[in-house]
């Protein structure tokens, strides 16, 4: 094994069949072979997974993550349980990576001018280039040994090391600086907090560790883990992707957050009667004026600030979408908030805080790019960012770039910086590179190759190290602690894959980055005798905390700036928000992330501008309608139009990510970036980019013919409400905490009315019995308080399943094939958003329609409770369909295919169906079958199979639960015994296998609401919800919303009309 | 017969048979053109059948659109035909007599139209054997417990046994052609045809028992067919179908629009083939009173329909009719409404109930609205089932409509060629109603 | 060669004396053709005896209904852990449907059987006498297959004398040609 | 009275409604974006395949000839027993995942130069065949031998090799008894239809065996459609 290199390791074996379709008549069939490895590895067993542990690569959070490896490539990515960033989870982005991987406009090697070049002739211009000194590093933010290996190069050689991103963290970070000193931004912990504030960052999906948030908010939210239920307040001018979860909404005019902030930190501490060292900072906060200029009533404040004093909360900065010219001020204001709320040590984190490295500001990066067009920047390399895309239209990035002569841009040939000068130095994935990562200060993570490289791709610690060798730096390389055979045997000996001859370097022994990490860890961590066991270990658990760090003492910095509340801007304002799966752009070429509606638009395969229904209507469009928004010039449109109740009159809300001009990739050309019309400018403390102050105007676009056709985008959420339909019911948290008799959907959908003579006689409401479940009956538990809309679940099933991509024109007749379908109802208004997720997959009905109806039983009701689809007996009447009440089930309306590349990231264990065959959740039978194999003949399973399901196993938040219902003790039964457990539609008594918890609400519920139309007086008065007012109303004598009788129906009435007039009153 | 006494069993053979095998120019034309519509539906289909089902408009979660819509239609159109022969023969109804031959055929060619719709809306055609119970090595089975498979059932036993009873009924007028025609191989085909026959007596003896039978057999068979239909709706979960209503609504619904379909294709006949002898305003005035009574239960089932969808406080069934009318698809409700209940109220007044006119526009009008209720039965509501999440538009795409076009163009066909090459009326029974040769009559007129 | 008497009556009322007069006289091999039925001929020929069809279609109803019963109800039973939406191996309202479609289906087929072989057809090897194309149109005809001698002359003045409106006979198949064409 | 000239009126009328329900249509463009979303047509006609693509003709249960394989495999002298003169080798020396994996798996070059490499070929057409493969591969890790498949199972099946072998279920219960055959052939009765499958699969006396007291369960589970579909 000794003599193999990293190819012949991963060659592979060859024995996925033609999916062709075999039509009856052709009585010819192809020849297939069957390629057996020439030397076989010993871990690999064809036709079984194996696992590597590794780490996420695109973006700051570097959450873990385990890659489940077939026959020479990664199939799919899940998180990984040992990782404490993530704890499990995975997100979108993160499951997606294999698109990046197989994507079809993957470049296949080093390119110039869009000629291939040799990675020999690139990486000797490189080399050139930087020992020729003054070259600059433009790239990603970057920890672990890639800092360290940049460092030594940029010692070395003179290199100046820019590292930025696109809604990067440069004002906390500079505010965490300030405040207390750190290098870094705090770490935040939800799962304590009781009450959660946010000042517009998008914490739960997009804004620095997503993953890791959502776990800790779903803690926070369960009442059994803590005994509370946090509060979560959003203080935004929009309600964002995260707002939607909140309790309440604080509508704030744009750029008056930071005011609101101080005046809530200096309300707090004249309630806790100590500023903890902020007295002089806040006794120059006028709390009044910054409440007035952001348009919020002070006693709501006040309120706020009672309760932020009592318990224990977490208050988030701003993000993307409240970035402005005060921008540190906002995340300066949060931290003092969060210091005055005495948070430092328990749910914000100092000591072990998130890592970022080295962070550059956006004046940096303005800076470097001014110099570029003036010629002074000989050799710039941009690691793996996006400047055009990412960096206003008025910088004229692009023209910059062509000034300098040695640019070198690490890419796969994605985005929209490839220009003409540039020499592409494709990194590959991260799926396929050595690595590491440092998240948090003191928990270190390494990234392990899960597949050989699909294309000639060489990462930049490669590329760095083979610089460094050629232009002959002598860098303190970390290589040189790699002494003494026992450690060489060691990095060699792990089986992963061999190193060949090290070269003699002086001072250098790494001859790649795989070996310099195993140095760098050597180095830095290691402690004990063995290095190859702890290695080996190291590589299965994916990473390794040291001991955890000290939570320093935190004292507030005495001389900080004034604070700057900002003030109200005037006039229509762009409120830029990140898109949940496609970030900054740069996941933009992968399809499957494009296909996946967004989560609370629904909107797929294009770019929207979201506006309030008062400015739709003066605008004169409607949903369907399109608009053209303009700023300084610059005309972006026509956008397709969102109206939303979360927006504020007058701006308009436009999402980043899509819309690449130039982009490399086919899936990055949709719709428009709304980049363009952003105003070059900079947060003075900071340097951070500016992203709030773009005045822009709105007009409406008429389309029509073709246009219209192309532009015609269909919003994959149906409805905007639920119509008063039971889909997501809700309960009162207080009354959950305090283990009262919870009442769900507050008289919300169809009473039953039951006859208890029924019952008594012994008798059935059943025409026939339930089917018999001999050994397992599968069922899922979906939280949909805990569920944040994150989309994980839609990306990870679609790659477990092998769901095809069908593209925007398919979706305009909603022929999305994901089998789960994230419905988003946006059941209040102004205050209380009440934004409700749903996650409508099938059911596994024991009675269900679906089957019933089959005509040749293509799908029926298995003895394990599954209901079972067997694809190649379907004739495609799609009576099925017709008859699921969820909705549940995609028909196959051709035979979509994958574009050459992605058919190599199928399951093999999943069949991929062609046209005419209908198609559903199946609860990943493939996974079900593979665990009962493991266990036979025993029929109890030899693992632990809560996660089991693609959904399950990424799940952020923990949200979904997998599980046989007929163990008494498995957590799925515990979950369905809740009170809070409702099934979908239960009255149509279809006995379904899923069960749904309840959202729980702060705000005192109102009969009202089920009978009254849904936006009758139950609403816009959050401020009479929690606590005391209305503790009066209706808690007893709605034990059973079943046996609901007419007399109740006018109960419940009358409490929404009591409480409609308290609500007046107050 | 209003003037029995002036037609001879001499004369119903020469009229009715003179006009057969003698394409006219108009007819070739309309032939022709019908062909052209014909071949363009078949181009749809087969486009549909190399591209996937997706080229029609479906708009999941709406999985049934179109073609189920004229499915039914011509499952509906199908109905009068045997009801008329069958029911009205039980029940010696006079005026079926000059009606029932033409109302068969129509019958047995809506039939398969009907029949050809299943196969096109299925995804696999290439399997659409799956759904017959025959021996095979997989011991594999078709549902019994599904309505579709009811509907394979009542389908094709409706289509076998009317055309049976269709074909039973024409064996002796096939004979009268054969024997009134002198070209050898017209005669030499037909007395295939008719298998020989030659009106004997024991032919007719145990002609007659079985026609008899036949009839019998599908009176019961009009009535199941249509509710089979009705309960691939009435037996699914959805609402606005999962209702008790469905078969008694879709039967009233079958017959009306039948009746309306045999007024469509029988005016212009009798005006063309100059057979006012054998069917004339009182014919029409029957269909057309027959019509008033279906239309008038149809009426009904739809306010019931409504009451109970808001007596019941259910909120999907209530939602499903206030968007049927108030919504997306209102203008379709619209159309039913006007077409089905407004419009044919005319044919209170004698005057427009026995004018040609009258009689031939409103029967189209009908034909159409009972398109349009099937339509807003199954797209209406698929298109706003339980979970709000999945609210959609279902709009047809060209190549639905090209093939629902092309369905009639279909039916058409077989009818144009009917009327020349069958005595679209039966001469033997016709017979029946005359009053038969006496030899007291001779001497009286002597 | 059969030696066949022919007569064609243009009267309904001539034609039922006429075969009450033969069967009076006791001649058996005759055949009455007509352009339609009518319930006096059958009267007159078979004392209104029913017609064995309704056997027929009374065992085809039969088979059918239990036929398709059966059908339903073994195959649902090779396959005992498929039971779509929880309805039983056995469930009596669907099967309702199966069985009524089946019985009503053998039934007609049975009664299309039992034309068929009552009806003798296809009858394409009729004797000559039968063929007539007047007897599809409007006249009624009576004829016998095989008569000789004093029967023979028996049956034509019986034809006459009942009002037959032309009598004819014939030795061989030539002379009955000849005798259409006289007609004609 | 249909009148000659109300007649084209009725008809523009009717034509004028079909026109503009017709406008209302979707067109829906299935080739606008083959690059990205491909969709696969279904030819009316029959496949026609590439030159390049080798064919075989399979009807059905038709047992079909198998291909020449690349090398003469002689099983024969492999698997039969050393009296009979052959080698006695077990059938899971080769195809060693049949415990382990779904697929049985066909040995890498390796496994066949672990022996050959002291075998001299010379003389014998399928070890000299063999031979180029092994002296291509050696060090070089050349091309792998590309074995013709002999069982093609539909990807709609799920088929694992290793529950049937760790249940009992002998290699030569399903695949012919490769110690008389010399090249890979297919068993007659061996037809890979779902009957065929069928006929033993709940009936195999390794359920009883495996299960005793629940054999009854297991043999329903055995015919859950799930077991053998995907």
């Amino acid at each position: 094994m000794g003599d193999m290199n990293r190819r012949d390791f991963f060659k592979v074996l060859g024995t996925t069949g033609a999916v062709g379709t075999l039509t009856a008549c052709d009585p010819r069939t192809p020849v297939e072979h069957i390629y057996p490895y020439v030397v076989q590895p010993e871990q690999v067993v064809p036709g079984a997974p194996t696992f590597f542990a590794s780490t996420c690569g695109d973006c700051v959070a570097a959450c873990g993550t385990v890659l489940r490896h077939r026959e020479g490539r990664v199939v799919f990515v899940a998180g990984n349980t040992e990782s404490p960033v993530g704890q499990g989870g995975a997100c979108s982005v993160a499951i997606s990576a294999t698109q990046e991987a197989f994507n079809a406009d993957h470049i296949g090697g080093p390119q110039k001018g869009g000629e291939d070049v040799s990675w020999d002739d690139a990486l000797a211009a490189l080399s050139a280039a930087v020992s020729g000194g003054s070259a600059t590093w433009l790239g990603r933010y970057r920890t672990g040994a890639l800092d360290r290996l940049l460092g030594d190069v940029a010692a070395a050689s003179g290199m100046q090391r820019v590292h930025w991103e696109a809604f990067g963290y440069e004002s906390l970070a500079t505010a965490s600086k300030l405040a207390f000193g750190i290098d870094g931004v705090p770490r935040y912990q939800v799962a304590g907090a009781h009450i959660i504030l946010s000042f517009g960052a998008d914490w739960l999906n997009t804004w620095l560790a997503p993953v890791d948030h959502q776990a800790g908010y779903a803690a926070a939210r369960t009442h059994e883990q803590g005994g509370f239920v946090a509060e979560f307040v959003s203080i935004e001018p929009r309600v964002s992707h995260t707002g939607t979860k909140c309790d309440q909404w604080l509508k704030s005019n744009p750029g008056t957050e930071a005011g609101v902030a101080f005046a809530l930190a200096k309300l707090v501490a004249e309630k806790k009667g100590s500023a903890m060292g902020a007295e002089s900072l806040l006794s120059q906060v006028d709390a009044a004026a910054f409440a007035s200029a952001a348009g919020i009533d002070l006693a709501k404040l006040d309120v706020l600030a009672t309760k932020l004093a009592a318990k224990p909360s977490i208050i988030f900065p701003g993000g993307v979408t409240t970035q402005g010219e005060n921008s540190t001020h906002l995340a300066l204001a949060s931290l003092v908030l969060n210091l005055v709320c005495g948070n430092f040590g328990t749910t914000v984190l100092l000591g072990a805080h998130t890592n970022l490295g080295v962070v550059s500001s956006y004046a940096d990066v303005v800076k470097l790019l001014e110099a570029c067009a003036a010629g002074s920047v000989k050799t710039l390399i941009i690691d793996e960012l996006d400047p055009i895309f990412t960096l206003p239209a008025e910088l004229k990035v692009a023209d910059a770039l062509k000034a300098v002569p040695n640019l070198f841009v690490f890419t796969n040939g994605s985005g929209d910086t490839h220009p003409e000068n540039a020499t592409l130095l494709p990194p590959g994935s991260w799926l396929e590179q050595w690595g590491d990562a440092e998240p948090v200060k003191g928990h270190f993570q390494i990234r392990q190759p899960g597949m050989a490289p699909q294309h000639n791709t060489m990462s930049q610690g490669d590329v760095l190290l083979s610089v460094a060798k050629s232009a002959a730096l002598v860098i303190p390389s970390a290589a040189d602690t790699v002494e003494g055979e026992a450690e060489d045997e060691a990095v060699s000996s792990t089986d992963t894959y061999a190193l060949g001859d090290a070269s003699a370097v002086p001072g250098f022994e790494a001859v790649d980055f795989y070996r310099y990490v195993a140095g760098h860890w050597a180095d830095k961590l290691f402690t004990g005798d063995d290095f190859a066991a702890w290695w080996i270990e190291v590589l299965q658990r994916g990473g390794f905390a040291a001991a955890p760090s000290e939570e320093p003492e935190v004292s507030l910095n005495p001389e900080l700036p004034a604070p700057n509340g900002g003030s109200a801007l005037s006039g229509n304002t762009l409120l830029f928000f990140p898109h949940a799966h496609l970030l900054d752009g740069r996941t933009a070429n992968r399809p499957s992330l494009h296909e996946v509606p967004h989560p609370v638009s629904g909107l797929t395969w294009t770019t929207w501008a979201e506006m309030s229904p008062a400015t739709a209507q003066g605008l004169g469009v409607d949903k369907d309608g399109h608009v053209t928004v303009a700023s300084g010039g610059v005309e972006l449109g026509p956008l397709n139009v969102r109206v939303s109740k979360g927006m504020p009159d007058g701006h308009v809300a436009i999402p980043s990510g899509n819309g690449h001009q130039d982009g490399g990739s086919r899936y990055e050309r949709f719709g428009a970036n709304p980049v363009r019309l952003l105003k070059p400018a900079a947060d003075p403390v900071s340097g951070a980019m500016v992203y709030l102050s773009s005045e822009v105007t709105v007009t409406k676009t008429v389309l029509s013919g073709a246009d219209w056709e192309k532009y015609k985008r269909v919003s994959l959420k149906g409805s905007e409400d639920m119509d008063n339909r039971p889909v997501v019911l809700d309960a009162y948290a207080p009354d959950v905490v305090e283990g009262k008799e919870v009442e769900l959907g507050h008289g919300m959908g169809v009473h039953v009315v039951k006859d208890p003579r029924i019952e008594a006689a012994g008798m059935s409401y059943d025409m026939y019995p339930e089917p018999e479940h001999p050994t397992y009956r599968w069922g899922l538990s979906i939280n949909l308080d805990t569920c944040t809309g994150c989309g994980a679940c839609e990306v990870a099933c679609n790659a477990e399943n092998n769901v095809p991509m069908t593209g925007p024109e398919q979706h305009q007749l909603w022929r999305y094939m994901g089998w789960i379908r994230l419905d988003r109802f946006w059941q209040g208004e102004g205050e209380n958003p009440d934004v409700r997720y749903s996650m409508a997959i099938c059911q596994q009905c024991a009675h269900a329609p679906c089957e019933g109806v089959c005509p040749v039983v293509a799908t029926y009701h298995n003895l394990d409770g599954l209901n079972a689809m067997i694809y190649n007996r379907c004739v495609g009447t799609r009576y099925c369909a017709n008859n699921c009440p969820y909705s549940a089930r995609r028909f196959n309306w051709h035979t979509y295919r994958w574009p050459e590349g992605f058919e190599l990231m199928l399951n093999p264990d999943v069949v991929t169906r062609e046209a005419g065959v209908m198609e559903k959740c199946t609860f990943c039978i493939q996974r079900i079958r593979h665990v009962k194999t493991e266990a036979r003949p025993n029929t109890v399973l030899s693992q632990d199979v809560e996660r089991l399901t693609a959904c399950a196993e990424v799940c952020p938040s923990g949200s979904i639960v997998f599980g046989n219902r007929k163990e008494a003790d498995s957590a799925v039964t515990k979950l369905a015994e809740s009170p809070l457990s409702y099934q979908l539609f239960g009255e149509l008594n279809t006995k379904n296998g899923v069960e749904y918890l309840a959202k729980l609400t702060h705000t005192k519920p109102h009969h009202g609401e089920a009978h009254g139309g849904g936006h009758g007086d139950g609403h816009g008065n959050a401020d009479a919800t929690h606590g005391d007012v209305g503790a009066d109303h209706g808690d007893a004598g709605h034990k059973d919303a079943a046996q609901g009788d007419e007399a109740q129906g006018e109960h419940h009435h009358n409490h929404g009309e009591d409480h409609g007039s308290d609500a007046d009153k107050h | 017969m209003q003037n029995e006494n002036a037609v001879t069993y001499g004369l119903v053979n020469k009229e009715v048979i003179e006009p057969l095998f003698k394409p006219s120019l108009a007819w070739a034309a309309i032939f022709a053109v019908d062909l052209l519509i014909l071949a363009f539906g078949v181009y749809c289909w087969s486009y549909q059948l190399e591209w996937g089902m997706g080229v029609a408009g479906y708009t999941p979660p709406v999985f049934w659109g179109v073609y189920i819509t004229t499915f039914v239609f011509w499952v509906g159109i199908g109905h009068a035909g045997t009801l008329i022969s069958a029911i009205l023969y039980l029940f010696r109804a006079r005026f079926r007599t000059g009606v029932y031959r033409a109302a068969e055929a129509m019958t047995i060619f809506a039939v398969l139209s009907a029949g050809l719709f299943p196969n096109i809306h299925v995804g696999r055609l290439w399997y659409v054997y799956f759904l017959f119970p025959y021996p095979n090595q997989r011991l594999l089975w078709p549902n019994f417990k599904s309505p579709l498979v009811w509907d394979v059932f009542a389908i094709s036993t409706y289509l076998t046994i009317s055309s049976v009873f269709f074909f039973v009924g024409l064996i002796p007028d096939i004979a009268a052609v054969r024997d009134s025609n002198r070209n050898p191989i017209i005669k030499k085909v037909y007395n295939m045809l008719c298998f020989g026959w030659r009106g004997t007596d024991t032919q007719w003896r145990h002609y007659m028992a079985a026609y008899g039978f036949f009839a019998a057999l599908c009176t019961p068979l009009v009535v199941s067919v249509h509710s089979a239909v009705s309960w691939d709706f009435a037996m699914a979960q959805t609402a606005g179908w999962h209702s008790t209503i469905f078969p008694p609504y879709f039967v009233a619904g079958a017959i009306f629009s039948g009746c309306a379909m045999v007024i469509t294709l029988l005016v212009p006949i009798t005006k063309i083939f100059k057979w006012e002898n054998y069917l004339n305003i009182l014919h029409f005035e029957a269909m057309a009173k027959l019509c008033l009574l279906t239309g008038f239960i149809l009426t009904y089932s739809y306010i019931i329909e409504h009451f109970i969808g808001w007596y019941s406080d259910n909120p999907y069934e209530w939602g499903i009719f206030v968007d049927r009318a108030t919504g997306q698809y209102d203008w379709i409700f619209f159309m039913m409404v006007a077409c089905n209940c407004v419009i044919p109220l005319v044919w209170w007044f004698k005057k427009v109930r026995t004018n040609l006119w009258g009689l031939w526009l409103v029967s189209i009008v009908i034909n159409i609205g009972m398109w349009f209720e099937r339509y807003n039965i199954i797209a209406s509501s698929l298109a706003h089932q339980f979970d709000p999440g999945a609210w959609v538009l279902y709009v047809p795409s060209w190549v639905e409509i090209g093939i629902m076009v092309g369905s009639f163009a279909w039916f058409f066909m077989w009818f144009l060629l009917f009327v020349k090459l069958m005595p679209a009326i039966a001469i033997a029974e016709i017979k029946e109603m005359i009053k038969p040769p006496l030899s007291t009559d001779t001497e009286e007129a002597a | 060669m059969s030696s066949h008497v022919k007569g064609v009556f243009n009267h309904l009322d001539s034609l039922i004396t006429a075969i009450d007069r033969l069967r009076k006289a006791d001649f058996d091999d005759y055949t009455v053709l007509s352009p339609l039925p009518r319930h006096e001929i059958e009267e007159a020929i078979y004392d209104n005896e029913p017609s064995p069809v309704r056997w027929w279609t009374l065992t085809g109803a039969l088979v059918g209904g239990t036929g398709g019963f059966t059908l339903a109800s073994l195959t649902s039973a090779v396959w005992p852990m498929a039971l779509p939406a929880g309805k039983p191996m056995i469930s009596i309202p669907p099967f309702v449907v199966i069985t009524f479609e089946s019985t009503v289906l053998i039934a007609g087929l049975a009664t299309l059987a039992a034309i068929i072989y009552h009806c003798r057809l296809p009858a394409m090897d009729l004797p000559i006498e039968c063929e007539d194309p007047r007897y599809s149109s409007d006249r009624f005809g009576l004829v016998f297959h095989d008569l000789e001698g004093a029967r023979k002359e028996e049956a034509i003045k019986l034809l006459h004398d009942s009002g037959a409106e032309e009598v004819s006979c014939a030795d061989d198949e030539d002379d009955a040609t000849e005798l259409v064409h006289e007609e004609a | 009275m249909p009148s000659a000239t109300g007649t084209p009126r009725v008809w523009a009328v009717i034509l004028l409604g079909a026109v503009s329900f017709a406008s209302k249509c979707e067109n829906i463009d299935v080739t606008s974006n083959e690059d990205s979303f491909p969709i696969e047509t279904h030819s009316l006609l029959p496949p026609e395949y590439p030159d390049d693509v080798e064919t075989r003709i399979s009807v059905g249960s038709v047992v079909q000839p198998v291909d020449p394989q690349p090398i003469e495999f002689k099983h024969d002298v492999h698997a039969s027993s050393v009296e009979d003169g052959g080698l006695g080798m077990s059938c899971e020396y080769c195809h060693s995942n049949a415990r382990k994996s779904k697929h049985a798996g066909v040995p890498p070059t390796q496994t066949c130069v672990g022996c050959h490499s002291m075998i001299d070929p010379s003389g014998r057409e399928g070890l000299v065949q063999l031979d180029t493969y092994i002296k291509e591969s050696g060090e070089n890790y050349g091309q792998p031998i590309p074995w013709v498949k002999v069982h093609d199972i539909p990807d709609f099946v799920y088929f694992n090799h290793s529950r049937h072998v760790k249940s009992g279920v002998e290699c030569t219960d399903c695949h012919a008894d490769m110690s008389k055959h010399g090249v890979a052939v297919r068993a007659p009765d061996m037809t890979m239809l779902m009957g065929w499958c069928l006929e033993c699969h709940a009936e195999h006396p390794s359920v009883d065996a495996n299960y005793g007291a629940d054999a009854d369960l297991r043999r329903a589970e055995l015919k859950d459609c799930y077991t053998c579909h995907q």
